[in-house]
């Protein structure tokens, strides 16, 4: 069970929690609602970065909380999404470009 | 405190299990490759978001370790998936 | 001395692992040093088994003093840990195995180690993993150990690949592939419910399991059974097995013929313990026995219909399969010493036929040379060490030096291994056959049992199918006309005169092999000594 | 223990015989002859025992457990019988040396004549039913050898195939009759099994093990209907025939009816079946015998015939007939071998045994033809020979067998009538080989053969004319001392050994046999002889056609059945290990589960439940995507793993977690190479799938993919909503850490209390990637799926040049950030190698996450631009790993430890402090190196198809140089 | 010759001890042991390596990008849901001449464009001089001209060139 | 929690099964896939469902089992992984070779019907 947090900790936890949630899911709605590929890979990047930013501020404060001491691994964790990212967002839009007739600008 | 804190979790648990609901219609509609593609890299970001929420529901370290694997090479199968759209083969000669 | 002794057990498993894996090492050029190294390694299994047998004969304080030896790996005990165990059924079964390894390595030595690459390290691992499986007593490790014995025997089997071993090893893979699931999903039902995965301990649990978890365990044994068959062919889910054994090169074919006899030594050492206070119910109901006898006569009716002689020889093996698993599902107590005979008599005259069929092969003109084809030029030496050279394109070039009366040789090999295989006099198969009719004969006429006058009906009718087909074929091999004049290499005789005078030697010594088998027998119908060596402080009370 | 040596000394020669040069006639000869001579002598040797009545036993112990001795037991009969079989066997032995060509390989005849000497001999020696069983199997394979000697004719494979299979299946028969006996007597022992007589024939399966016996004994002695194999058998050389077909094997048969007469005999069952045989064959054999055209063909019927005589003797529950019948066996022995031999002298000397082609031999050949003609006049019952002794005998034995009035008279008719035949032929067997004149040319010109050929024959002649003349002195002995073994001295009957008993009823039978079947002779001669092998009244019980009918319908009905009862589908045998797993469940659990629903329905997680609707959707989205959107169900099925991993982990399995998720990456970036070399979808099978056979298919899967679901979801649930017993776990938790040094259980249970398993898993993983490579080595794509990769690629893409230090364009970025993650994987890797005692993670992890790095290079740069720069050398990897761990495993010897026990050493060092090594931790670092070999041997392996099939001879070369320059 | 690479080490040994959580002595050691190794086994495989210049402009360019990534979130977010005022959302792709050649810096560069949401990385010259960037909202190609060059690839060539 | 569990072990089995029974060798081994996530979610299940207790022991407490999830099935099923995944590798490779040297990729190495 969760030991008790104080609020300076928790209280923005909780708000980036909530904002992390709501940008992924909104991202994800995107992959719904936009018309073509080209644009549904925007949105999903939300998620891809603030969403993940958000979560991950959120499980730093809290371990930093429970554990008495700064934890910071998180950070890997943006680490590698930022230095990832760019691989498969490349290739995969170069995929695209071949394999569909491009919008018109 | 904690229980809001504890709702704001259930809460992120629930848009992201949302979000994979919505890249799973994404996935199952297409309509071309590409578009799956994403959508499964979509599923892995929000199961490493999901796995993270567990270390803060749980406050246990443990689901770390999965996230960052996640995060280090959840994108050499949606990369690779997009090689062959790309080119054919996933590696090339 | 005697302190290295007590690790013998744990040798047959972790010798060829050593040598197997060592053998990845030398390069592939140095066929000399690869081969002895391999060879080596075979004849250490083979003295280890001939020890831990002599053991047993002749018991001596240390080592197997009474009867049984418990190796407790990493020091953890049963049920906590895996053990091995070495008693008088899994040496005999090491035995066995070591047996027929060794002439089959030798006679891979003439041409077909060279056919494809790493086929040393791949008999090792087979010899591991079927080692392993006769010794393990934790039924997990025994998923482990099927599961080497499995993959090696996938590698050997596309060892040489064409057409025909890919497209029946395509079968072979799925079907063991769905067979090992099924082995997962047995063995993890049996854990849900009894909590624990050592065999004795299982039937330590069984005797003791409440009515309402019985249900549950029963179905896990069920389904476990099931992979059991399906690795011992039982019919009608061993369709694969004659597919599979034709396609195989010789020595391969050869070594498999002991391969489905493991679904039956597990069926037979989970039989043994589970049937304190009464087998579980797939073990007991009467559909097991009527599968095996309908493997039998599927078995007796291939045989008749097969066309070549190593088909009929896998329909052979089929019929081995059914008679011992038949023999066994019947539940005759006084059968089982009869049926071990039956098993080390098949299992020797099952493999020195695949190896004459491999010769016999040489009499008709090179057939197969359609299947060859050059590898490509491959690419694999900017990461392989020194890309390994293959002499086999052509399966059947280097026939070799003609030893005289290579044509007789084969002959009479053909012949003993037809008396063995069908049990006719005077070999040790008659002997086989013999004992366990009259010992089927006491539940017949004593207890009028129809289920056990349809077994023999079917074991008499096994030999006599086994002869008509047999001589058919041998008659076509040996007395055709357009044959060509029959080349064989000494190295590759060898290993067959080895089969069969291993068989004439059972056959002489007929009576101290049943005394042994009678020993092993009453060990089996008897799992408390079992138990209580595996776990010291439980026992079973019936 | 000289007895021993009458056994041993035929197999030794045999053996000796086998291992001559093929030349070696004469050397060959003299062997087999003295073999069968000292074995004569031998048996001579035991003459006073015999006469004295007592019976000579030697036994050692061979399968004890079942009752199996192998013992010798000489009595009076047997002792006849095993001089019948060493004296005429030198005889024929005398014959074969000038009978075989020189052209023949004789090692090979000689040897197996040998063999067939001492299986015959063990026939007759054996003290134990059961050692009689084998060695009537071994005569069954030495006759079938012998008669297939010249296996290039179609008719001798063809003869010898059929008597093999006839009399080896009456050997099974015979085998289980015999245990069926020896279980009632309660031994095998032939003595005590002549001790339970009463018992037998009184159980309640006498019917049975008669009939088994029966049918043993009437297939090796040719009676009817089993007879047809016997003239089929005459392809043999005609040494074999009148060795096996005349004087042994045939008569094994009556040798075992009179061996087991005191045993079976005596009740109506055996006279109902033993004589109905018996009368058939006689009547069969003597009719069928008058129409032969082949020599050999009217001494084979005849044959049938005269053991159709014998067992009709041995039916009639007679003591008198059972001293008949031995007499008979003796005469016919000597008469039908030496005309064997005369047939076959015909045969060496003129070329054909055809009697039509046949004529006036006399003059060339008189003392052949004398020879010949008294064996004949022995075989057809004339006076003062040893034939008509025993056959007056037999029809003084046929009038009083039966007491109803339709035996009495059938029996003396039937017996007159085969007399007249059997005069019929051997009238015309003479007439038309030796008087009258040959239709024309004959293949060779006849004249007499050498004397030595004609020594045999003439031997057999003398006995014949000396039995028949002076039975009481020559025979008499003998035949008292054999029917006294038999019937164990009780019950002996009384019978005289004249020559003239005055003018009686059997007298009379011979006379009207005689006349009728000269009269018969007479008329058929009139008619030109029918052609013909039997007439048209025995078309239709033509057991040969019957019998290669039966054979070839056999094969084919076989080939049918097996085809019917078996599938070389792989969808069927899948389908029925799914069903048969069902079964294996039910019937365990049909209604005994109890499955409680409502209890479980509050506490649901909707995340994890929307967690569960994503995998669900992949899952099914997979299977009905996989046919003809490959890479969208391969999509599928990898969140369907990303969803499993999800679930590990929300149920405290952080460890499967994160093995399941870096499986899931290689396992999908492995079926993505492979999808490259799968065909494109045809419209036609789009076709295939409206077709009806296709639907029901469809609809019998789908059955079985529900049934399978719903019954594995059931059995989880049950065992779910069960409390969980104590079972090993407690003992695993508490021990782990201060046991097994680690707080992660799950490691210490891989590493440590399990960790043979793990070592096993490693094998596994190694094998399967050496197999991998093995059969990629030889792999040879289909080349329609290269030109289409061609096409697939970029037109203006290059490939990318292995000298370039950074691609250009596209790739660009993603090479410069792959290639960065390596050294960063190759520390996560040392991480979670390191860490795994203790947290998730351990060498599998540690391994799948380098070789993942290995593989993003390939991936972002290309494969020759990776191994221009790296040689990974996979192969060692896996050796290393594989070593390292057993090696950990062996380091518990060291300290008298078993395999595999954790070793732990904490030296102290300057700076860094106490170390914690452990040979935990040698063994994860083995599991770690495997894994990295094996992973990146699967996948590059696999990449490298590409780049082979992609290759130009051209290119090759030079990347070579490339290569070689760097 | 080559240079020993001493930045990725210290970078790798700083990714061990953030994994690790712990510095004592061992595990510092430990820490530049498996990054130097890493490094220099693995040395072949990267023959190009960055040449840091000013590394403190990073900060800079560090914070600019967090900011716009908040920006140009809100920006999509209301795309996806619709919020934009009627006004219809054109997207397509953008040639931008780049002047940056070195390829570290062109990653980045990617990075950036990639974590950005509203702009993906669609193509580069193969001579690297002009970037081809989809843009989800492209009202003024001019304006996104300018980003690119000045905010992003100005502070970069700095760093890298 | 345990009946969506038990339903979700049950249709990927389902999905499995009936892949396993399709004609094409890319759909079986995606059916061996489904199906070895089956046997892995029902190994697992043996240990029964906890949150919250991964077998980590915190090393200032006393263990005790009912602290953890059962580590047994946990084991085994890491076990069941890795040779899956090897067999998959294997069946993998198999089938592209069996369409190599038959040209076609139904199970059976012949076109047929379904
Ligand atoms: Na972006
Ligand atoms: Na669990």
């Amino acid at each position: 069970m969760m030991p008790d947090i104080p609020a300076w900790i928790a209280l923005p936890a909780t708000l980036l929690l909530i904002v992390g949630g709501l940008l992924t899911l909104v991202g994800s709605i995107g992959l719904l609602r936009l018309p073509n590929f080209f644009m549904r890979i925007h949105s999903v990047s939300m998620g891809n970065t603030l969403g993940v930013g958000c979560v991950l501020v959120a499980s730093m404060l809290i371990a930093s909380a429970v554990a008495q001491r700064p934890v910071i691994h998180e950070l890997l964790i943006t680490l590698f999404v930022v230095f990832t990212a760019p691989i498969t967002a490349i290739v995969l839009m170069q995929a695209a470009i071949r394999r569909t007739k491009p919008p018109k600008q | 405190m904690n229980a809001v804190l504890h709702a704001s979790v259930w809460f992120a648990q629930l848009c992201f299990a949302l979000a994979m609901v919505n890249a799973a219609i994404a996935m199952m509609r297409g309509p071309t490759a590409q578009d799956r593609v994403l959508a499964l890299d979509t599923l892995y970001i929000n199961g490493m978001l999901t796995l993270l929420l567990f270390g803060v529901r749980w406050t246990s370290f443990v689901h770390f370790e999965v996230a960052m694997l996640i995060a280090l090479f959840g994108f050499v199968g949606s990369a690779s998936l997009a090689m062959f759209l790309y080119r054919g083969e996933v590696i090339e000669p | 001395m005697s302190t290295l002794l007590r690790h013998l057990p744990v040798l047959p498993i972790v010798l060829p692992l050593v040598s197997g894996a060592l053998l990845l090492f030398l390069p592939q050029g140095r066929t000399v040093l690869r081969s002895s190294v391999a060879l080596l390694s075979t004849i250490a299994q083979v003295a280890i088994a001939a020890y831990l047998l002599y053991r047993l004969i002749v018991p001596q304080p240390g080592l197997l003093e009474h009867g049984v030896e418990v190796y407790v790996l990493g020091g953890w005990v049963a049920p906590y840990g895996i053990v091995l165990v070495v008693d008088r059924l899994s040496a005999l079964m090491l035995a066995l195995n070591a047996a027929i390894a060794l002439p089959v390595h030798v006679y891979s030595l003439a041409h077909w180690d060279r056919v494809g690459v790493h086929y040393h390290s791949m008999l090792q691992f087979l010899l591991m993993g079927l080692n392993g499986a006769f010794l393990t007593g934790d039924l997990f490790n025994l998923f482990v150990f099927f599961e080497i014995l499995l993959s090696a025997s996938y590698g050997l089997l596309l060892h040489g690949s064409n057409a025909v071993r890919v497209k029946a090893g395509l079968h072979y893979v799925a079907v063991n592939l769905a067979g090992s699931l099924i082995f997962l999903i047995g063995v993890a039902l049996i854990y849900g419910v009894a909590g624990t995965l050592n065999m004795a301990d299982l039937g330590v649990q069984w005797a003791a399991m409440a009515p309402e978890h019985r249900s549950l365990f029963e179905a896990g044994v069920g389904i476990l059974g099931i992979a059991f068959l399906i690795k011992a062919g039982i019919w009608p889910l061993n369709f694969w097995l004659p597919k599979t054994y034709t396609a195989a090169s010789p020595p391969v074919a050869a070594m498999f013929a002991i391969m489905t006899k493991v679904g039956v030594y597990a069926l037979l050492r989970m039989g043994s313990l589970l049937a304190i206070p009464e087998a579980p119910a797939p073990f007991a109901g009467p559909w097991l026995f009527y599968g095996t006898v309908a493997t039998m006569w599927f078995g007796i009716v291939g045989m008749l219909a097969a066309r070549q002689l190593t088909r009929l020889v896998s329909f052979s093996v089929i019929v081995s399969s059914g008679t011992l698993l038949a023999v066994i599902a019947l539940g005759v107590t006084s059968a089982t010493a009869p049926v071990l005979l039956y098993l080390i008599a098949s299992v020797p005259a099952g493999t020195a036929f695949f190896l004459i069929a491999g010769m016999t092969e040489r009499l008709r003109v090179n057939s197969v040379t359609e299947e060859n084809m050059a590898p490509q030029p491959t690419t694999y030496t900017a990461f392989m060490a020194g890309e390994p050279h293959e002499v086999g394109d052509n399966e059947y070039d280097e026939v070799g030096v003609a030893i005289p009366a290579a044509l007789a040789f084969l002959g009479m090999a053909f012949v003993s291994c037809t008396i063995l295989t069908t049990g006719l006099p005077p070999l040790v198969g008659f002997m086989a056959k013999f004992s366990m009719i009259s010992a089927l004969l006491g539940a017949a006429m004593d207890q009028s049992s129809l289920d056990a006058w349809l077994l023999i009906v079917s074991l008499l009718a096994a030999g006599f199918a086994g002869l008509i087909a047999l001589t058919k074929r041998g008659m076509r091999s040996f007395w055709s006309t357009g044959r060509t004049t029959p080349r064989l290499r000494f190295i590759e005789a060898v290993p067959v005169a080895f089969l069969i005078l291993l068989c004439v030697t059972m056959t002489i010594a007929a009576g101290p092999v049943m005394n042994y088998l009678d020993s092993a027998a009453e060990w089996l119908h008897e799992p408390n000594a079992y138990i209580h060596a595996v776990l010291p402080t439980r026992e079973v009370s019936p | 223990m000289t007895l021993y040596l009458v056994l041993l000394l035929p197999f030794v020669g045999a053996l000796g015989a086998g291992l001559l040069r093929a030349t070696a006639r004469n050397v060959e000869a003299w062997l087999a002859g003295v073999v069968a001579l000292s074995c004569a002598g031998i048996l001579a040797t035991y003459y006073p025992d015999m006469a004295a009545g007592r019976v000579v036993q030697v036994a050692v112990d061979w399968l004890p457990q079942y009752g199996l001795t192998f013992g010798l037991r000489l009595d009076g009969y047997a002792w006849m019988f095993a001089m019948l079989v060493t004296v005429i066997g030198a005889l024929v032995v005398v014959y074969a040396r000038y009978y075989m060509s020189p052209a023949d390989p004789v090692p090979r005849f000689f040897s197996f004549l040998l063999a067939f000497m001492g299986s015959m001999l063990g026939v007759v020696l054996s003290g134990n039913l059961i050692q009689l069983v084998m060695f009537w199997e071994l005569t069954s394979f030495t006759s079938f050898v012998l008669i297939a000697y010249w296996y290039h004719r179609t008719d001798a494979r063809a003869g010898a195939r059929m008597a093999l299979t006839v009399t080896a299946a009456g050997g099974m028969c015979l085998l289980a009759g015999v245990l069926m006996m020896g279980h009632i007597a309660g031994s095998y022992d032939l003595d005590r099994v002549l001790a339970a007589a009463d018992t037998i024939r009184a159980h309640a399966l006498y019917p049975w093990l008669l009939t088994l016996v029966l049918l043993g004994a009437f297939t090796k002695s040719a009676q009817f209907p089993f007879h047809f194999w016997l003239p089929r058998a005459m392809a043999a050389p005609t040494p074999v025939s009148s060795y096996l077909h005349s004087a042994t094997m045939v008569k094994a048969g009556v040798f075992l009816l009179a061996r087991l007469w005191p045993i079976l005999s005596g009740t109506d069952l055996w006279f109902a079946i033993v004589c109905s045989a018996g009368l058939a064959s006689l009547l069969v054999g003597a009719y069928a015998a008058t129409f032969q055209r082949d020599m050999k063909g009217v001494l084979a019927y005849s044959t049938i015939s005269h053991l159709g005589l014998i067992t009709l003797l041995l039916g009639m529950n007679s003591t008198l007939a059972l001293v008949a019948a031995v007499f008979h066996m003796l005469n016919h022995a000597t008469f039908k071998a030496s005309l064997f031999m005369a047939a076959g002298i015909v045969d060496h000397e003129t070329g054909t045994r055809d009697l039509k082609r046949l004529g006036g031999l006399y003059h060339a050949m008189p003392i052949t033809a004398t020879l010949a003609m008294v064996a004949a006049a022995a075989m057809a019952g004339v006076p003062l020979l040893n034939g008509f002794l025993s056959k007056e005998m037999f029809f003084a034995e046929t009038i009083f067998a039966g007491e109803a009035l339709w035996l009495r008279i059938l029996l003396p008719a039937t017996a007159i009538l085969a007399g007249m035949f059997s005069v019929a032929y051997s009238a015309r067997f003479i007439r038309q080989v030796f008087f009258g004149t040959a239709p024309g040319e004959l293949p060779r010109t006849p004249h007499e053969p050498t004397r030595w050929m004609l020594l045999p024959s003439a031997t057999l002649v003398l006995l014949c004319l000396l039995v028949g003349m002076l039975p009481g002195r020559t025979i008499g002995p003998v035949l008292d001392l054999a029917t006294r073994a038999i019937l164990n001295g009780e019950r002996m009957p009384v019978y005289s050994l004249k020559v003239w008993h005055g003018l009686n009823m059997p007298l009379l039978m011979s006379a009207a046999a005689f006349i009728g079947g000269l009269a018969i002779h007479a008329w058929l001669t009139r008619l030109g002889h029918p052609e013909g092998v039997l007439t048209p009244l025995f078309r239709r019980f033509d057991g040969k056609r019957a019998f290669s009918i039966l054979q070839v319908r056999l094969t084919r009905g076989a080939t049918r059945l097996v085809n019917g009862i078996s599938s070389t589908r792989l969808q069927t045998q899948l389908a029925l290990i799914v069903v048969a797993v069902i079964a294996a469940a039910s019937v365990a659990t049909l209604g005994q589960l109890k499955v409680d629903l409502m209890t479980e329905l509050a506490q649901i997680d909707p995340a994890f439940a929307l967690l569960w609707v994503v995998g669900a959707a992949c899952a099914i989205g997979a299977a009905l995507q996989a046919k003809f959107h490959r890479l969208a169900a391969l999509i599928m099925v990898g969140c369907a793993g990303l969803v499993t991993s999800l679930t590990f982990a929300w149920f405290s399995a952080p460890d499967l977690a994160l093995t399941q998720v870096s499986v899931e990456v290689v396992t999908t970036v492995l079926l993505l190479l492979g999808l490259r070399w799968m065909p494109k979808r045809l419209a036609m099978e789009l076709r295939n799938r409206d077709t009806m056979r296709a639907r029901v298919r469809r609809v019998r899967d789908a059955t079985l993919a529900i049934v399978a679901g719903l019954g594995m979801a059931m059995l989880a649930y049950v065992v779910l909503t069960q409390p969980a017993g104590p079972g090993i776990r407690d003992f695993i938790v508490k021990n782990a850490l201060p046991g097994g040094g680690g707080h992660n259980i799950v490691n210490v249970i891989l590493v440590d209390f399990r960790g043979f398993d793990t070592f096993g898993e490693i094998t596994v993983l190694g094998i399967v990637a050496l197999t991998i490579y093995k059969l990629l080595r030889r792999f040879r794509p289909a080349p329609e799926v290269m030109t289409s990769s061609a096409q697939k690629r970029d037109p203006a893409r290059e490939l990318p040049d292995p000298r370039d230090p950074v691609p250009k364009g596209v790739m660009l970025v993603p090479a410069i950030i792959g290639r960065l993650l390596l050294p960063m994987a190759g520390v996560v890797s040392v991480f979670f190698l390191l860490r795994g005692h203790n947290a998730p993670g351990g060498g599998f992890v540690g391994g799948l996450v380098m070789a993942t790095g290995f593989i993003a290079q390939y991936l972002v740069n290309g494969t020759l631009w990776v191994e221009s720069r790296l040689r990974i050398h996979p192969q060692y990897w896996i050796a290393g790993g594989l070593l390292c761990a057993a090696g950990a495993g062996c380091l518990a010897w060291f300290a008298s430890l078993p395999f595999m026990s954790a070793i732990v050493w904490e030296p102290k060092l300057p700076l860094l402090g106490k170390l914690h090594l452990s040979s935990v931790l040698v063994f994860d670092l083995g599991v770690y190196l495997l894994v990295v070999g094996t992973t990146t041997l699967m996948l590059i392996a696999l990449a490298h198809q590409s780049l082979r099939s992609h290759r130009r001879p051209a290119e090759a070369e030079e990347m070579t140089s490339v290569r070689m320059v760097r | 010759m080559k240079r020993i690479p001493v930045l990725l080490p210290l970078g790798l040994a700083v990714l061990w001890l953030v994994l690790t959580e712990s510095l004592s002595w061992g595990n510092v050691a430990l820490g530049l042991v498996l990054g130097f190794g890493m490094v220099l086994s693995f040395q072949n495989l990267r023959p190009v390596t960055p040449r840091f210049r000013r590394v403190h402009v990073g900060f800079g360019l560090l914070f600019k990008v967090l900011v716009d990534i908040v920006k140009s979130n809100i920006a999509v977010g209301r795309i996806v849901l619709g919020l934009t005022h009627g006004r219809e959302v054109r997207s397509g792709f953008l040639d931008i001449p780049l002047d940056m050649r070195d390829p570290h810096g062109l990653a980045v560069l990617a990075m950036i464009v990639t974590a950005t949401p509203g702009t993906v990385w669609s193509g580069l010259a193969d001579d690297s001089s002009v970037l081809r960037l989809h843009v989800l909202d492209l009202q003024d190609p001019e304006a996104w001209i300018r980003t690119i060059k000045h905010r992003y690839e100005g502070p970069l060539r700095e760093i890298f060139e | 929690m345990e009946l969506i569990y038990s339903l979700a072990v049950g249709i990927f089995c389902a999905c499995g099964v009936w892949l396993l029974l399709r004609p094409r060798t890319f759909q079986v081994i995606l059916g061996l896939a489904l199906l070895s996530y089956a046997t892995n979610l029902f190994i697992f299940a043996m240990g029964r469902l906890t949150l919250d207790r991964p077998p980590l022991i915190d090393p200032n407490v006393v263990p005790d089992a009912s602290m953890f999830d059962d580590p047994i099935p946990q084991a085994l099923v890491l076990t069941a992984i890795v040779i899956g995944f090897a067999t998959t590798a294997l069946f993998l490779v198999m089938l592209i070779a069996s369409r190599g040297f038959t040209g076609t990729d139904h199970v059976d190495g012949v076109e047929k019907d379904e």
